[in-house]
């Protein structure tokens, strides 16, 4: 994305000091409500410019103020801090609505993703209604990733970047305890010996359905 | 807690209480992976030192109840403690060395997982809601600046373009657009448009067919669209609570009749 | 929320530190949709700030970046700095396919030129908007010729340079006829219509089809 300095100063175009590039960003970052990927940084930015390096001083100076910069996957964005949230004027919260079947299962794809619905109700214990992940569909918060190379391909969830940038989370390996999980061995889809009614539930579904037909057209 | 493995006498008041309730409440268990870690909380330990034979005693003894007072489980319920009763006698008797499969111990072992694993996302997702979330704790740009497209348009056509479409204009005259034909159709708002004037008089049982209007009745095509419409029209009047309808059998003549307003 | 400065536990209503109270007016001004005045801080921020003073420091900070602190009438707001404006567009050359329309009056006119609307209507069996003209008179690429000396003197319509010069023709006469439209494929589906030129064609044509009716509501 950035050529190295030195390069620059053959190119016809001298890119901007860095100072400037800085105030581009910033200003850039304050117009924008979603975050901004630093290519499209470039895109805009006189030819030459290194928004990345730019992002960077940027972050620093913002530290500790009112509003900071953020990571949002693949974009930045300026978000207020929250410890100054009691200042606003609330929206009503959408996650109010959101029962505790599709908190969970959010939480299953964040920290399994990609996961099958099957993979899902497994761990649930107890099959995933339509109206939940499409509930989370609707809040852009998942997904669909790529189907899964087993009988009957089920398509697989993730989470969006609209999930991370709600969650003020800069990518999903950044899930809280996410490392604890994983090493104790509870993100892992560990086949059941024998047969469990469970998972003899989940095969079968594979098998038979997958409920691909849900999908079509979509993956 | 090792006591009442066996007598269930000793159990205490308020666990019994919390048993009882969570029998009323079964429907609002999500499954019965579900009641097993409800029930895992009562033995007040790490889930990895849990008590699968307890458990499953719990459980047997929660459909027990269930039955005993007449509330139905879902049949994954059931299906559960057919599986935890075959465990528990697993778990029981001395291993059959001429069987195969997994033993009792493995089998409790991925329960356990099971149980853990569950608990782990739930604790997740506990704390994924705990965190600051935006629009609560923080917020974004209350408005962002537009983006002013500056959008130029350029049009594009080629020759080939140019020629087919002077090819197409000058071979056009074969060509006829597809239109349907209007004439042989009774639409619906037609239909409720002439019922609305007719139902007032419909006092007693009619032959909806009677309603049709003049000239359509003969011709095969237009008959059947305006039958169609006029059903149609007819179950809007009876939604409305203007109409009453009725068939005696299948295929039967269907009979309208004017709604009382009083009944 | 934290409520970190030490100050602020020795009495309910001492004002946070200045430094702090700056901290909470940037972030309402940034996530605030409307300018928001100095009544409002004060209404929204502890009790005992000095939203004011706040806001000529933050104002004071800004000078010079990205973006402003600037007055909006009776309120406060963040703005973009001016000279970064150009930031905030974003240039984009839309290609586009021709319409139909345009592309048979386009063609219309290259091959029968001069041509009257009136005649154009007549060869394409429909209506031409006047739309359609305005766009092609627009882009260039036909212009007015002279009036034709008939009842009426109706305006007539030629192609332009620059339409030879994109189509990559010397003259209009290099258009393929309608003998070599027919030995590429393009007209198959009609007995030869007498005569090249086209003109010929065209009277004939006239005669047969005109379809008056719709021609109707046309200005």
């Amino acid at each position: 994305m950035n050529d190295a300095p030195e390069d620059r100063t053959e190119s016809l175009f001298e890119a901007p000091p860095m100072a400037e590039q800085e105030r581009m960003v910033e200003a850039v970052l304050f117009a924008s409500p979603d975050p901004v990927g630093v290519g499209d940084l470039a895109a805009r930015m006189p030819h030459g410019s290194d928004p990345a390096q730019a992002l960077e001083m940027l972050r620093k100076r913002y530290e500790g103020r009112g509003v900071r910069v953020v990571q949002v996957g693949e974009g930045w964005a300026i978000r207020t801090a929250p410890d100054l949230g009691f200042l606003m004027q609330k929206e009503t919260v959408e996650t109010r609505k959101l029962s505790r079947a599709a908190i969970e299962t959010l939480a299953i794809i964040a920290y399994h993703q990609p996961v099958t619905r099957a993979e899902i109700e497994e761990i649930r214990g107890v099959s995933v209604s339509r109206g939940t992940i499409d509930q989370l569909l609707e809040m852009e918060w998942i997904r669909l990733g790529r189907r899964r190379m087993t009988p009957g391909r089920p398509v697989t969830f993730v989470v969006t970047p609209h999930f991370l940038d709600h969650f003020g989370l800069e990518s999903a390996r950044d899930l809280p305890g996410l490392k604890e999980l994983r090493a104790a061995g509870l993100l892992e889809n560990r086949p059941p010996p024998g047969m469990l009614p469970i998972s003899e539930a989940r095969e079968e579904d594979e098998a038979e359905t997958g409920q691909p037909e849900l999908f079509e057209g979509e993956g | 807690m090792t006591d009442n493995l066996f007598s269930e006498d000793q159990t205490t008041v308020a666990e019994r209480l919390a048993a009882e309730a969570l029998i009323v409440d079964v429907d609002g268990f999500e499954g019965p992976l579900d009641v097993l870690l409800t029930l895992s909380r009562t033995q007040k330990v790490d889930l990895r030192k849990i008590s699968v034979l307890e458990l499953a005693r719990q459980y047997l003894a929660f459909v027990e109840r269930a039955k005993a007072l007449r509330i139905e489980l879902a049949a994954d319920y059931l299906v559960m403690a057919a599986w935890l009763a075959f465990l528990k006698s697993r778990l029981l008797l001395p291993p059959d060395p001429d069987e195969d499969g997994p033993s009792g111990e493995e089998l409790a072992a991925h329960l356990a997982f099971q149980l853990e694993r569950l608990q782990a996302m739930r604790d997740a997702a506990a704390r994924l809601m705990g965190r600051d979330q935006l629009g609560r704790d923080f917020f974004r740009r209350g408005k962002g600046e537009d983006i002013a497209r500056v959008r130029t348009v350029t049009y594009s056509a080629s020759l080939l373009d140019l020629m087919q479409a002077y090819a197409r204009i000058r071979t056009r005259d074969e060509f006829r657009p597809f239109v349907m034909d209007r004439d042989k159709v009774y639409t619906m708002e037609q239909a409720l448009e002439r019922m609305r004037g007719l139902i007032g008089f419909a006092g007693s049982w009619t032959d909806m067919a009677s309603y049709l209007p003049e000239g359509w009745g003969k011709d095969p095509v237009r008959r059947r669209s305006a039958t169609a419409a006029t059903f149609a029209a007819s179950l809007q009047l009876v939604k409305e609570g203007h109409l009453e309808i009725r068939q005696s059998e299948l295929f039967a003549p269907i009979h309208l009749r004017k709604k009382d307003i009083d009944t």
